[in-house]
């Protein structure tokens, strides 16, 4: 009922699914021996930045087009290529069918 | 730009070259290889729907279905044509 | 071969819409262009239908002979008012497209990109 | 869109009525000779749209009120219900079949006399549910066709950006 | 070549010829109309390929209503092509 | 179960007969009206499951439309149900029944509403007729009503220049689509005189015309499905349309792309295993044209959706990823067809449509929760939602780890019989795939992290958990999504399988219609 057979290997959601509950089960006994010191609407919960001034919360969070900056960067080369195809040009639209369209009755009909 | 006329005027070409044999290889102009399906319906117009139209009697009998889809995309259009150019305030 | 003209004629209509729509900057233009595929497909339907010497497929005044193919041309009816139907959503959008835009210029109507 | 000159709106108001009853006559005949609900739909509302360019979507739009617009509406929904109606009562009657034409070739009912083969003279009184449908869908094609027309017409406004 | 033939082969390149006119022009109206031409040609072409129900629909649509819209469009538009 | 003949066309005529009555019904009244939609689609997805429950016990059914027989010249309309097309049609009534549900207060505060809901049936209508026509011109004809009535509803907010551009675009590609699909059928009419896929299919040669007319049904087809490089219209649209009909938008491209496998596999079954040029199968020769477009689709969708900053313009990037996985799927179960690794990769590539449609439906439903809530869709301007968005954040994280594939979910269920399988075809298939897999997990977490986590920003103070039809919505396709990721076996023997068996079976297709067979 639950495995399904990939011909190389098989896969069981319910194992996992176990291993995932017995997992947070863990994590939530480790927590529960932790040191019960918090306290609410005091010192302790507000943010440190060594003695400087907090930021506004919009400055503190980071922004969408900011992630995986290292990774867009070093494929510059790359998205500058993807943008440049990208180009919301109607006609281009349409230019890139008849392309694939003249790729495909090459390669199929000939 | 330029590199996009250049591909352009490329792949037209080669899509022209397909059509233009397309159109060479049919069947000679108005002589058809095949005619079971119309020789049916011509044959049998009469007698079936009690149509002196043969076209009227596909469209409304034989393929009905077709023309409640093409009821439904002149619905649909008009349709789309009042939401384009409704009030956007109550 | 000089009776596939009307298939050549087709052809024609197809290669020239698309170039319209390729080619052509102007949104009413690329309208038009799909105007002509539109009207390049229904010829083709109906050449398609055609047998030589033949009458059209209505008995009323038949003085009896070979028919053309009826449904090609209940294809085409159908096709037609199709085409109509595009047509005019696609013209309302360009209205609203100037309205937005002030331009029908295909290259400064893309504020999506990317 | 401002009306033509005064010549121009008197012939198409003459011609006017020419055009709506031959349309009609091409809808009802739809099933003898050539035409059928589109063709004579589609002259109909060709024959509206005359008017509506001869006298200017200004002159129209004052004469024509939400309302109209709406019954315009109506009637084409009307046309296709009765359209597909009539496909659902070939499922209700008869062999209970989803288009089929249960009044064909049946003497009682009107539009079922059968019809001699071969080369006949015109008998409207044939083809079953044939000319009802022409009806359904010509009643439809002029209120879509003339409707598409109409608000198109209306929305030339949009140019002054009211 | 009998005189049907002849037909055969003109009325296609009229279409044609019209249809190039109406990809060429740089006036929108004229354009249009080229279409309308084309379409009432086509309209011809229908009636002597043996389909008069295609070719009243197809004048009726395609000659007449297709223009009108058309030409509402422009009218709320702009006449030339290249205008900025 | 055995159900009547006349079931099938009603799940076609009830959704029209409704759209035709909708705008007689909103002149009474408004909440009368959304009730009506609600009931006439629930209706017709009962239908659909009754039908289902019939064919995938007693095999192929089909329909005449306007007579009993079926006398060999096959001139009328006929509708042929397989397991395949039925369950496209399950896929589609699902989602338009959550989107129904859902728009109900997410479209609440617009006018012209009477029109949107007709729209939505029509679209419908088109969707389900597509998926169950057994004949060419009739795809056709639905193909225009889907994309016509999906057209003004992307345009639905006219107000915005994106969307009324979207919406042109939309039209532009989806009229020369289809205009080229019809130029296809002529062609095949022209040369065998039929239109019924059954037919043709038992008489087609795969002369040069037929070889024409299948690459402009395939690559027509596909531009409609959003396959890189003609994907470009579908960010677009999906982006610019409202979150309710982003939804339907993914069913009906999926019903597109049942169109193309429907053309190779069936219309041109008998011909697949043909020799074609350099001694090469047919079936490798396309199976090999369809993997390179899959493989380029999964690369530009995951690459393009990394730099996204809108939100719906994101996910609709995955989701071109997504169309990918089933592209290679079904492309790796061509070239390798008759093969066992074949037929699993066929399973995974079926069973990854159903799972796409649901886990990418969630997560665009859930972008529209988000625009309700704060009326922003750029991941700049977002964060700190999971704050006072609870239910939202939970709904968003099950569609996330589906999309991306992580188990227990749906998604990992199908990818991993895609990556087995195009392992054995081809190692570097399977190992760009996971990757990309990996990639598109790393996307959806930026917009985990850029809407739900951070501080509470203060102009998201007073923001408000969405109203309770639309968490319903949500609720139940993330309910759909986990059941199916943890009973992923009884799904693909009771759904998936016979779907795969449909489509190779074309013989079985063919002789439900033509005597005698092949």
């Amino acid at each position: 009922m639950f495995t399904i057979e990939t011909g190389s290997g098989f896969w069981n959601p319910i194992i996992w699914a176990i291993v995932i509950v017995v997992t947070f089960l863990l994590i939530y006994i480790l927590r529960s021996l932790g040191k019960k010191g918090y306290k609410k609407d005091t010192e302790q919960v507000k943010s440190f930045l060594s003695g400087n001034p907090e930021y506004a919360k919009e400055k503190m969070h980071v922004k969408a087009s900011n992630l995986y900056w290292g990774f867009t960067t070093s494929l510059k080369g790359l998205y500058a290529l993807l943008r440049k195809m990208h180009t919301g040009n109607t006609s281009d639209y349409v230019l890139w069918f008849v392309i694939v369209l003249a790729i495909f009755l090459l390669v199929e009909v000939i | 730009m330029l590199t996009r006329n250049i591909a352009g005027v490329i792949v037209f070409s080669i899509v022209a070259v397909f059509f233009i044999f397309t159109a060479l290889l049919m069947h000679p102009f108005g002589v058809p290889d095949e005619s079971d399906m119309d020789d049916y319906i011509i044959d049998n117009t009469q007698e079936e729907t009690g149509a002196n139209n043969g076209v009227t009697a596909v469209v409304f009998d034989y393929r009905g279905f077709d023309t409640l889809g093409e009821a439904t995309v002149l619905f649909a259009a008009v349709t789309g044509v009042i939401v384009l150019f409704r009030r956007l305030k109550k | 071969m000089i009776y596939n003209i009307p298939y050549l004629a087709v052809a024609a209509l197809i290669l020239l819409g698309l170039y319209a729509l390729i080619f052509k900057r102007n949104l009413i233009k690329m309208v038009i262009g799909i105007t002509l595929i539109e009207s390049g497909v229904n010829l083709f339907l109906i050449t398609l239908g055609y047998r030589k010497e033949s009458i059209a497929p209505i008995y009323t005044s038949s003085p009896g002979g070979i028919m053309s193919f009826p449904v090609p041309q209940a294809l085409t009816l159908t096709s037609i008012v199709i085409g109509v139907a595009v047509i005019a959503l696609m013209l309302s959008l360009v209205m609203h497209i100037y309205r937005h835009y002030g331009t029908l210029d295909a290259r400064e109507t893309r504020r999506l990109k990317e | 869109m401002s009306g033509m000159s005064k010549i121009v709106k008197t012939i198409s108001s003459i011609i006017f009525p020419f055009i709506t009853i031959y349309g009609l006559y091409v809808i009802a005949h739809g099933h003898l000779t050539p035409g059928g609900g589109f063709q004579g739909g589609a002259v109909v509302a060709s024959g509206l749209a005359m008017l509506l360019v001869a006298y200017g979507s200004v002159w129209t739009m004052g004469k024509l009120k939400e309302k109209h617009l709406s019954i315009n509406q109506t009637l084409e929904s009307v046309g296709a219900i009765g359209f597909i109606g009539l496909a659902f009562f070939g499922l209700i009657f008869g062999t209970k079949i989803f288009f089929n034409n249960f009044l064909v070739n049946k003497q009682d009912y009107l539009f079922g006399a059968t019809v001699k083969l071969g080369e006949t003279a015109a008998n409207i009184n044939t083809a079953g549910i044939l000319p009802l449908m022409n009806f359904a869908v010509g009643l439809k094609v002029i209120a879509g066709l003339f409707g598409i027309v109409l608000l198109m017409a209306y929305a030339t406004r949009l140019k002054e950006g009211k | 070549m009998t005189y049907i033939e002849l037909i055969h082969i003109i009325v296609p390149i009229l279409i044609v010829g019209a249809s190039i006119v109406a990809v060429l022009l740089r006036d929108l109206l004229a354009a249009v109309i080229a279409i309308a031409a084309m379409s009432l040609l086509l309209s011809l072409e229908f009636y002597i390929l043996q389909a008069p129900d295609v070719a009243i629909a197809q004048a009726g649509v395609g000659a007449c209503l297709t223009t009108a819209i058309f030409v509402i469009a422009i009218r709320a538009t702009k006449r030339m092509e290249g205008e900025a | 179960m055995n159900v009547p003949d006349y079931i099938i066309p009603l799940i076609v005529a009830i959704p029209l007969l409704g759209a035709f009555l909708t705008p007689l019904v909103s002149r009474i009244n408004d909440k009368l009206r959304n009730i009506f939609v609600i009931i006439v689609l629930a209706l017709n997805a009962v239908l659909v499951f009754l039908l289902a429950s019939d064919i995938l016990t007693t095999g192929i059914k089909t329909y005449v439309f306007g007579a009993k027989d079926l006398s060999y010249p096959i001139v009328r309309i006929l509708f042929e149900v397989d397991a395949m097309s039925i369950f496209m049609a399950i896929i589609s009534s699902i989602l338009v029944l959550v989107a129904v549900v859902y728009s109900w207060s997410f479209m609440e505060k617009n006018t012209g509403l009477d029109k949107y809901y007709t729209l939505i049936l029509l679209l419908t209508a088109g969707m389900l007729g597509m998926v169950l026509t057994g004949d060419m011109f009739n795809f056709f004809v639905f193909l225009e009503i889907t994309s016509i009535a999906s057209c003004a509803l992307i345009a639905f907010w006219i107000h915005r220049g994106e969307s009324v551009e979207a919406g042109f675009k939309y039209i532009v590609i989806s009229a020369m689509g289809a205009l080229f699909v019809l130029f296809a059928v002529a062609l095949l009419y022209g040369q065998y005189n039929a239109l019924n896929i059954a037919l043709l299919s038992s008489v087609i040669q795969y002369t040069f015309l037929d070889k024409i007319a299948l690459v402009l049904l395939i690559v027509a087809l596909a531009m409609k499905a959003g396959i890189v490089p003609m994907h470009m219209w579908l960010p677009d649209s999906y982006g610019s349309a409202p979150s309710s009909i982003s939804i339907i938008l993914v069913s009906a491209t999926l019903a597109s792309l049942y169109g193309v496998f429907r053309v190779i596999f069936t219309l041109y079954g008998n011909v697949l295993s043909n020799i074609a040029n350099f001694g090469i199968p047919v079936n490798v020769f396309i199976g090999w044209l369809i993997v390179a477009l899959a493989m380029v689709s999964i690369l530009i969708g995951v690459i393009m959706a990394l730099i996204q900053t809108d939100f719906k313009r994101l996910i609709a990037y995955g989701a071109v990823a997504e169309l990918g996985y089933m592209f290679l799927g079904i492309g790796a179960g061509i070239t390798a067809l008759g093969t066992a690794y074949g037929k699993t990769a066929l399973d995974g590539g079926i069973f990854h449509i159903i799972n796409d449609a649901l886990d990418v439906g969630l997560l665009f439903l859930v972008a529209g929760a988000i625009y309700y809530a704060t009326k922003e869709t750029s991941l700049d301007k977002l964060g700190g939602l999971a704050r006072n968005m609870k239910y939202t954040t939970v709904f968003f994280v099950i569609g996330l780890l589906a999309v991306a594939g992580m188990p227990p979910l749906n998604g990992f269920a199908s990818k991993l019989l895609i990556y087995e399988s195009t392992f054995q075809l081809n190692p570097i298939l399977a190992i760009v795939a996971i990757l990309s897999s990996i990639l598109l997990l790393a996307v959806f977490v930026k917009v985990f992290y850029s809407a739900f986590m951070g501080p509470q920003l203060p102009k998201f103070k007073d923001v408000k958990e969405v109203p309770k039809s639309m968490l319903f919505s949500m609720g139940v396709i993330a309910c759909i999504i986990v059941i199916f990721g943890l009973f992923p076996e009884v799904i693909i023997n009771n759904i998936v399988e016979p779907a795969a068996n449909a489509l190779i079976g074309y013989s079985e297709y063919i002789s439900q219609v033509v005597a005698g067979g092949i």
